[in-house]
């Protein structure tokens, strides 16, 4: 129904187009067929304007006159014809141009038309790419110009490559041309050119469809490689999280022996401080909204870190020489700060923005590498050496190992046991609410945030052994690799169930997990 | 526990018991030979060869770390060396069965810091030593739910815990603990006994006490006691070997072994 | 001694999982009974509203539900989101004999005596959502990602999509059908499949039946990996005001979802519902959403049933309550249909930056709910309708009421 | 030798109490009739039934917890299973009466498109089966799982965590529709068992009692093995279990022996739970579910067998309670609890209360736990 | 120094000291004998504070310290040979001595030279973990570690308990160089009554949770100290 109707709808436009050689007269209706039309119209009227609409139009600012059927574009509250770009009088009557997902993808295929002539070399070459993925034949006489006149090699690479895409589905090139048009897809060699190639599978040219044939293959061996180097990334990111979720359990677990059941909810408490510090940035220092993270992670650290230290002042310290009953005690905490954050915040998620370092992705020889994940890797590394160092070179992480692993005796050394569990307890918390920070760039800042971790960080921490933080390292990498390498051949649910059952059956082997302490040490 | 790499053969010290003279001890009850053990790369024992006949008493000493420790877990099946061999009663290769096998063929121990069930009263503790099938069904319906407290009550009354039999272990202080692991050792009743330092933490008197106890057992058991009290040694009236870096370096007589001038090099002093 | 009242249950899930969505259904129950006090109650009577928290866990649904019918006596419950939870309960009103009102969007294959649907059956939201992405307007779609998460909704809804897609002449490989648990948080693997599966150069689409948390990871993620919906359009069906609110939305302008309701629509009765809800939560930021708006409906259906019926003993109140009419917060009015689901208008929406939609298409008139699917083998022959037939799933081939 | 009594005054306690439940509940909802003041109404003796069915799991969890050391954090997952086991018979007895009344094959598969009852269906339609498989698939899955575990030495918290794993991993695996049982929305909508309308008063009363006798079956089950010589070996297992090896027993085979007869219990608890809330599915295998059975045990008393059986009752009734009466804050009380009861009774409520009144500890009284990190924790073991 | 005054000590309800006092001066060694069991060790965890005394007083320097902390009193001066050793398992040797920085000032925390030069093996093993060494090696770490805190009071409780004889020598060769340093006052529990004789200054034997026989080693009657030590 809908589509007949829209069929009919293009009939009727079809002449009109034809008739009417201006195109803006297109915009002003609620119609999107004819706004599309309209974006076409202008894109090949070559008009010096045509670039400003359109971008006002994509933005929502470009509005009509019903009455007369002029368009004027909206620069914050001042408004300017859109033909000519006089300032025009404030006006009520005046209706938005509205767009949505079809005219958006008109006006970035008419953008990159125009923009095959822009000044700017990177403009070009992205233009140019948007050409061979939209393999518009209108473009063709717009990239041959282009062609004509660019100097910049690898532009030039990028066009020759646009126009033999345009070439392949252009009805009528010849078998030659078909045929001259392989190679440079070829070259190109990523998913997009699979996808022209494999658009020849049913040309009529025996002699094509063998070289487009050929060229798949090529292709296919290629993104095979590149695919399994992209899954290796994605599992070393997915490990890094890991990491980060775990490490602070690898502490007040893994040192201080606490089966600790808040530690998600320090985690939650982390994401959530992100969130407060975000809301200020917001209101009172827009301008410092890039930092807004770096300005978290201490906040998140010292927040997290002082309920740690509460949590350890008034419930742990009585529990020592009593590990399995902090289960039950720290399971009550967290039910409770579940429960707070919930009445504060509500039950729903909070929005937690991304800096713009943190946005997009970038391609490093082929491979897609977001932003936002290349720096929690960086950020999980930095945190795991950092806590190294802290346990191992500090004298502090000398009584905390000591403190821990006969607190007696520590005692008797002169060790002020009590602060040394505080502070160690609040350095296991304070690290999840770092984590916390991290987390919030990818995962729902809700109440329930903690607990989609807890588990995982149990594993991750049990799996590399217990007490080891290299451990925690080398399982958190292994399970987020081997998970995602699994991903792609079995599916998200039986690769996750898969690692199960691998954690299982390898402790079996090393019942003390990867790292196991070995030795009399452990057993005395 | 790893034993990792095989390493080059050491040079044995003391008495030589290469593959040559295996003929002649194979007769023995406890028969070691070239045991070596190696943890982290940290060579514990390094070709330890030792043969005890049946009921034959023998006291072990050696500088702390010299291995005697080690040489009762690869017996007990605690350590499985790298390579070496551990034969009992001649038959039963050791280090092919694990430790309830081994316990099963009549070897029991003593360790050196004594570890009972804590939470168990004493008299539990003996009662689970008791001598017996160790299956689980066994225990679900057999004997060990009908033993008369008076079996119990004799090993106690030995060990001196007699007053104490209804207290948890973990109330026993460090020496009372140790008489009731001799008194568990007891109750298990082995062919061959595993003595690590009886008397450590005893005084003179329970001593001399534990001296007597042991040769009476010895006059049907084989014992093997690690001391490093000289005195109790003497009283023990045995055969000693004294081991150094994981290898035999002397055995004899008391008077020959702490003559020794190596032996009073590293371990005597003077 | 108190005044006599009338008690209404809320059953919905305050902790837990769900607590996420369904903490604020209660909230707009608690309005709208507030509300009804103010107008002097039903039948004379004031309403009391009993509210329990089943904590997300579906036994204990059960539990509760048998609660509010057994020990509080109400005299009718509105609650459950999931469709476990609804089928969990399913036994227990039967039993009892009550009344539910479900306000969420679910796979159908069910008409039940005691319950009433007033969220979208699947061919007044999924199939809708299709035939747009397959117009022009929408796109034009050729190539099909259909992603959700693994269980009965997902499930169904996309069995009734495949069978849709494939009857418009769409190829087998042409669709591609994932699920991933709940909760899944990770989604760069699937992500990036469905960015290799759209760069076969035909125009592909994603139906998104991804559930509640699992949504905000995969839109961040879709985002991350530059997908926007210029190259890949992703049509979600759970995705409301709701879950845009915690998730920065400038990346996802364009994106769609399909719903009987948007707040953004202006419509006199849509801007005093939203104004007086802002006002009950005393948060002027506060959005409403679809399953708010099926509350809406269903209790005003349930006070003109109670009225009509001049009793709220359940039996008369379910044999009132076919036929009743109540205007929609959209425009149009819904009416309940002998199938126990209503009709509704479907809009799609696209994601603003705002995190509101801007709806760019809209059925004509209203669409009657249907209980079973004509697209599935099992239940193409079954006809819901409890005025006539008193039966949920006649069958017309054998002309028998099955299960009874 | 003083022998332990296979019944102690707290067992006649609870043992009476139990029988009392048992007569005076269906007594006070059969014998007067609905609107009577006495009059127990029919949901309550449900959720009693419910309440006793977690008993018989936190006794089930008690044996291996508080008598063998081993913190299983999954025990859910026998549970489950038991529930599912009876679910299915269930669902085979709906028989055609399900909404597109195929005789064989439940409503969800019909819509899924099975064309034939996937073959672990198969024999479920009889209770004899079904009531076998209650006990076998528990069973063999904790023996299994145990053997391989207890043989590899896996102890302490990596044991646990790797019950935890196990459950986890089951939950994924149920709710995948391609499982075959229902996915997400698991086993619902039943009909009747062994001809018995399941939503019949007399049915839910007797069962209920049924329930009441399976928790003292399995009390006196759990109580023969822990008072006998083997509980003795248990105890010593999970004090210092390298040392029994010395001394001759294979902990392995203790162990074993325990988890399986453990899980067996647990699989009957959840198939008696299940026709009392009429639903099984997957949450039911959640971690979290697990590890609150374990804090059950926890405010009961570990290592008391009756503690366990009341610390699930208490702990539940909270639960009903609190959700209705204080539905936003219950979590905080129910949270509270359990801090509380970890920080001022540290045996739980029994345990606490036998070392208040009971004088002399029993052989089943918790050590002292070793002030070590857990990685120290499993073995106290000399040189 | 030190002096302890008629302390009562309980493990629950059960008593196991009874009005004990001892005192201990810098530069003599003052020996604790007597049988198992009777309450040596727990006079020792009493003065350093492992175990609350319900009555009596303890004075180190003339202060009450019996309601002072354990880390306290070793902050106050007190170092502690545990029996058992109780070394931290997963630490190295030189980790396991330097948990004896703790009560020191920035500019002392280094090993002394001397500890080295008493027992050389420590040297030896310094980067092995301290769970690893042999019974008597751990027992050599735990009397340097406790030297590593320059302890005005030093107490060792059956220091040669699993030690070979000859370090046996060595330890108590130790001890009397600690002695004749003169600064240090040392309180020492043994059962080796020979070599504890040789070494001790003052002695108390006790039984049954009290002190029943003290005095100065001039004074001593062995027979008297023996019966007290026999069954
Ligand atoms: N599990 C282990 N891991 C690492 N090293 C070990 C282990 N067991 C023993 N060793 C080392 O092996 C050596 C021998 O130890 P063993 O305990 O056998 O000595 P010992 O002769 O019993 O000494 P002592 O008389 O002091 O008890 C020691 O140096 C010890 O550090
Ligand atoms: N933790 C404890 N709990 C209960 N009773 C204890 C505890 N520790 C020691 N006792 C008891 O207190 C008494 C004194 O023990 P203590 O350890 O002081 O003896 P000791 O003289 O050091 O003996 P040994 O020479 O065997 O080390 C003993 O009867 C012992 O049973
Ligand atoms: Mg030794
Ligand atoms: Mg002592």
């Amino acid at each position: 129904m809908t589509r007949f109707l829209a069929l009919l709808l293009l009939l009727i436009a079809a002449p009109a187009c034809a008739q009417a050689p201006s195109p803006y007269e297109k915009f002003a209706s609620d119609n999107y067929s004819d706004i599309d039309a309209g974006v076409a119209g202008l894109a090949a009227s070559g008009d010096p304007r045509a670039g400003d609409i359109l971008a006002a139009l994509s933005d929502g600012r470009l509005f009509y006159r019903p009455a007369d059927k002029t368009l004027f574009i909206k620069q914050g509250p001042a408004l300017s014809d859109a033909r000519t770009g006089a300032p025009a009088p404030a006006d009520d009557g005046l209706k938005l141009v509205r767009a949505n997902t079809r005219i958006r993808r008109a006006i970035e295929a008419a953008q990159g038309q125009l923009n095959l002539a822009s000044p700017n070399a990177g403009r070009r070459r992205e233009a140019a790419d948007a050409v061979f993925k939209a393999r518009d034949v209108a473009a063709l006489p717009a990239l041959d110009a282009a062609l004509a006149r660019e100097t910049d090699a690898s532009v030039k690479r990028t066009l020759t490559e646009a126009r033999a895409a345009v070439l392949l589905v252009k009805p009528g090139t010849s078998e030659g041309d078909r045929l001259s048009a392989i190679p440079p897809i070829q070259a190109r060699g990523d998913g997009d050119a699979m996808g022209a190639l494999r658009g020849l599978s049913a040309d009529p040219s025996e002699a094509v469809r063998a070289a487009a044939a050929k060229g798949i293959a090529a292709i296919e061996t290629k993104l095979a490689l590149l695919n399994a180097a992209q899954n290796v990334w994605y599992g070393v990111s997915l490990g890094s999280v890991l990491l980060l979720a775990a490490i602070g359990l690898a502490i007040t677990f893994g040192v201080m022996g606490v089966i600790n059941m808040a530690h998600g909810e320090m985690v939650m408490l982390g994401a959530y401080t992100t969130f407060l510090v975000q809301e200020l940035i917001r209101a009172k220092a827009p301008g410092l909204f890039g930092w807004s993270l770096a300005i978290s992670i201490p906040c998140a650290f010292v927040v997290a870190g002082a309920v740690g230290v509460l949590i350890e002042r008034f419930i742990i310290r009585f529990l020592y020489g009593r590990p399995l009953e902090t289960l039950l005690a720290t399971f009550g905490v967290s039910l409770a700060l579940q429960q707070t954050v919930r009445s504060i915040f509500g039950p729903t998620n909070r929005e937690v923005g991304a800096p713009a370092f943190m946005s997009g992705a970038f391609d490093l020889f082929g491979l897609s590498v977001t932003l936002g994940r290349m720096w929690i890797v960086a950020f999980s590394i930095a945190v795991f050496f950092g806590l190294m160092f802290v346990l191992r070179k500090t004298s502090f992480g000398l009584k905390t190992r000591a403190v821990t692993q006969n607190r007696r005796m520590a005692a008797a050394m002169g060790i002020r046991t009590p602060y040394v569990d505080a502070m160690t307890f609040g350095l296991g918390s304070g690290i999840a609410g770092i984590a916390g920070v991290a987390l919030s760039q990818i995962d729902n800042v809700s109440p329930n945030l903690g607990q989609s971790y807890i588990i995982d960080s149990f594993l991750v921490v049990v799996f590399g052994g217990v007490g080891s933080l290299w451990g925690t390292l080398v399982a958190a990498l292994t399970l987020g690799v081997a998970n995602k390498l699994a991903e792609p051949y079995f599916g998200a649910v039986l690769a996750k169930i898969g690692m199960l059952v691998f954690i299982i059956l390898f402790i079996q082997k090393r019942p003390r997990g990867l790292f196991a302490l070995k030795g009399r040490a452990v057993e005395s | 526990m790893s034993m990792a790499e095989t390493l080059p053969p050491v040079t044995q010290q003391g008495l030589e018991l290469g593959p040559a003279n295996r003929k002649k001890t194979t007769g023995a009850l406890l028969y070691l030979d070239d045991l070596k053990v190696t943890f982290d790369g940290y060579r514990a024992l390094r070709g330890l060869s030792l043969s005890l006949d049946r009921n034959e008493m023998r006291a072990i000493i050696g500088p702390n770390g010299a291995g005697k420790t080690t040489m009762m877990d690869c017996v007990t099946g605690k350590t499985r060396p790298d390579t070496g061999t551990a034969l009992f009663d001649g038959t039963h290769d050791l280090l092919k069965l694990d430790e309830p096998a081994i316990a099963d063929l009549g070897i029991g121990r003593k360790f050196q810091k004594p570890t009972v069930f804590e939470s168990h009263t004493v008299a539990d503790n003996i009662l689970l030593a008791l001598k017996g099938p160790r299956a689980g069904v066994a225990s679900l319906f057999g004997w060990r739910n009908r033993v008369e407290a008076e079996s119990i009550d004799e090993i106690l009354t030995v060990v001196g815990l007699l007053p104490h039999r209804m207290r948890p272990a973990a109330d026993l202080s460090h020496g009372q603990k140790q008489w009731l692991e001799i008194g568990m050792l007891l109750a298990q009743d082995p062919k061959l006994l595993l003595v690590d330092e009886p008397v450590a933490g005893m005084t003179d008197a329970e001593t001399e006490a534990t001296a007597i106890l042991l040769r009476t057992i010895a006059k049907d058991h084989a014992v093997v006691v690690v001391e490093h009290d000289m005195a109790f040694v003497r009283a023990l009236g045995c055969r000693v070997t004294c081991l150094h870096e994981g290898a035999v370096l002397a055995e004899g007589s008391i008077d020959s072994v702490s003559a020794d001038p190596r032996v009073v090099e590293v371990y005597l002093g003077r | 001694r108190a005044e006599e009242t009338i008690k209404v249950g809320i059953l919905h899930s305050l902790s837990g999982t769900m607590a996420i969505s369904e903490t604020t259904l209660k909230d707009v129950m608690l309005m709208l009974i507030a509300e009804q006090n103010a107008k002097g109650g039903v039948l004379g009577k004031k309403l009391e509203p009993v509210v329990v928290d089943p904590a997300s866990n579906w036994p204990l649904f059960a539990e509760k539900a048998r609660e509010l019918i057994s020990k509080d006596k109400v005299a009718a419950v509105f609650g459950c989101w999931t469709s476990v939870s609804r089928k969990s309960v399913l036994p227990v009103f039967k039993e009892l004999d009550n009344v539910l009102f479900y306000p969420v969007q679910y796979e159908g294959e069910e008409s039940e005596r005691n319950v009433f649907y007033t969220g979208a059956a699947p061919n007044q939201q999924a199939i809708p959502a299709v035939d747009y992405l397959m117009s022009k307007d929408g796109g034009e779609a050729k190539r099909w990602v259909l992603e959700g998460t693994d269980y009965v909704y997902p499930r169904t809804t996309n069995k009734i999509l495949e069978a849709y897609l494939k009857s418009k002449g769409v190829a087998s490989e042409d669709i591609m059908i994932n699920y991933t648990p709940f909760g899944f948080s990770d989604w760069q693997t699937e992500v990036s499949k469905i960015k290799a599966f759209g760069s076969a150069g035909k125009k592909t689409a994603v139906v998104s039946t991804i559930n509640g948390d699992a949504n905000v990871p995969f839109y961040k993620e879709l985002g991350n990996q530059g997908i926007k919906a210029t190259d890949i359009p992703v049509m979600a069906f759970s995705v409301g005001e709701e879950e845009l609110a915690g998730i920065d939305a400038k990346p996802l302008v364009g994106h769609q979802a399909a719903w009987n309701y948007f707040e953004s629509i202006k419509t006199p009765e849509n801007e005093a519902f939203i104004k007086q809800w802002q006002a009950y939560r005393k948060n002027p930021k506060a959005v409403t959403n679809d399953p708010m708006e099926a509350h809406y409906i269903g209790f005003n259906m349930w006070v003109k049933a109670v009225e009509k019926a001049g009793s709220t003993d359940p039996e008369k109140v379910i044999a009132a309550l076919p036929g009743i009419e109540q205007k929609n917060l959209t425009g149009g009015t819904a009416k309940m249909l002998p199938n126990h689901h209503i009709t509704k208008p479907v809009f799609i929406g696209e994601i603003e930056a705002s995190g509101q939609f801007d709806v760019v298409n809209k059925t004509e008139g209203l669409i009657p709910g249907e209980a079973w699917s004509k697209q599935l083998e099992g239940s193409k022959d079954l006809e819901a309708d409890w005025v006539t037939l008193k039966c949920g799933n006649y069958n017309t081939k054998t002309k028998k009421c099955g299960g009874a | 030798m003083a022998r332990t009594r296979l019944i102690d005054p707290k067992g006649w306690i609870f043992l009476a109490a139990l029988a009392a439940i048992c007569v005076i509940v269906p007594l006070l909802n059969l014998g007067f009739p609905p609107g009577s003041a006495l009059h127990l109404p029919t949901y309550l003796v449900s959720l009693f039934g419910k309440y006793l069915a977690f008993a018989l799991l936190a006794l089930a969890l008690d044996l291996v917890w508080g008598f063998c050391g081993i913190l299983s954090l999954g025990h859910g997952a026998f549970f489950a299973l038991g529930g599912y086991a009876m679910g299915m018979y269930l669902m085979r007895q709906i028989g055609s009466r399900g909404v597109y009344g195929n005789p064989i094959l439940p409503d969800f598969m019909v819509f899924l498109n099975y064309k034939d009852l996937p073959w672990y269906w198969l024999g479920f339609d009889h209770f004899a089966f079904a009531a076998l498989m209650v006990l076998a698939v528990p069973g063999l899955l904790g023996f299994v799982f145990g053997w391989l575990a207890f043989r590899s030495r896996v102890t302490g918290v990596y044991l646990s965590i790797i019950t935890q794993a196990l459950t986890y991993a089951l939950m994924l695996a149920f709710f995948r529709n391609d499982m075959g049982l229902g996915g997400n929305n698991g086993l619902t909508d039943f009909k009747d068992l062994l001809g018995f309308n399941v939503q019949a008063q007399g049915f839910r009363v007797s069962i209920f009692v049924a329930t009441g006798v399976a928790l003292a079956i399995g009390y006196l089950i759990a109580r023969f093995m822990t008072v006998s010589a083997y509980g003795k070996i248990l105890i010593a297992v999970r004090d210092a279990e390298s040392r029994t090896r010395f001394l001759g027993y294979r902990p392995e085979h203790f162990k074993t022996l325990a988890f399986t007869i453990s899980a067996m219990m647990a699989g009957v608890a959840g198939a008696l739970y299940v026709p009392q809330v009429g639903i099984i599915n997957p949450g039911e295998f959640a971690p979290t579910n697990s590890i609150e059975a374990v804090i059950w045990v926890a405010v009961g008393g570990r290592g008391t067998l009756v503690g366990a059986a009341l610390g699930a009752v208490v702990v539940n009734y909270a639960k009903t309670v609190l959700t209705g009466v204080m539905p936003d804050a219950w979590l905080f009380a129910l949270g509270a609890l359990f801090v509380v009861v970890t920080l001022f009774l540290p045996r739980g409520i029994v345990g606490t209360a036998m070392e208040k009144f009971g004088g002399r500890r029993a052989a089943a009284t918790l050590p002292p736990e070793p002030e070590i990190p857990p990685q120290l924790a499993e073995e106290g073991q000399g040189s | 120094m030190l002096s302890v005054d008629g302390i009562d000590l309980y493990y629950g309800a059960a008593q196991a000291l009874r009005g004990v006092s001892l005192a201990a001066d810098p530069g003599k060694v003052t020996t604790v004998l007597g049988r198992n069991g009777v309450g040596k060790t727990s006079l020792l965890r009493a003065i350093v504070g492992q175990q609350p005394v319900r009555k009596g007083v303890i004075r180190l320097d003339g202060r009450e310290i019996q309601g002072l902390a354990p880390y306290d009193r070793a902050r106050a001066g007190i170092a502690f040979v545990p029996q058992g050793r109780e070394i931290f398992p997963l630490l190295t040797v030189k980790e396991n001595l330097e948990t004896g920085f703790a009560p020191l000032k920035r500019r002392d925390r280094h090993v002394p030279g001397e500890i080295y030069d008493l027992f050389p093996v420590l040297k030896d093993m310094l980067h092995r973990r301290g769970g690893d060494l042999s019974g008597g090696q751990q027992q050599q770490l735990a009397i340097g570690r406790a030297l590593v805190t320059r302890p005005k009071l030093l107490v060792l409780d059956e220091p040669t308990e699993g030690i070979q004889p000859s370090i046996i020598k060595d330890i108590g060769r130790a001890i009397l160089y600690l002695r004749g340093k003169g600064e240090m006052a040392i309180v020492l529990v043994e059962q080796y009554f020979e070599w504890a004789r040789d070494l001790c200054d003052t002695y108390a034997v006790m039984d049954r949770g009290q002190v029943v026989l003290s005095g100065s080693r001039s004074e001593m009657v062995e027979a008297d100290v023996l019966k007290w030590m026999s069954v």
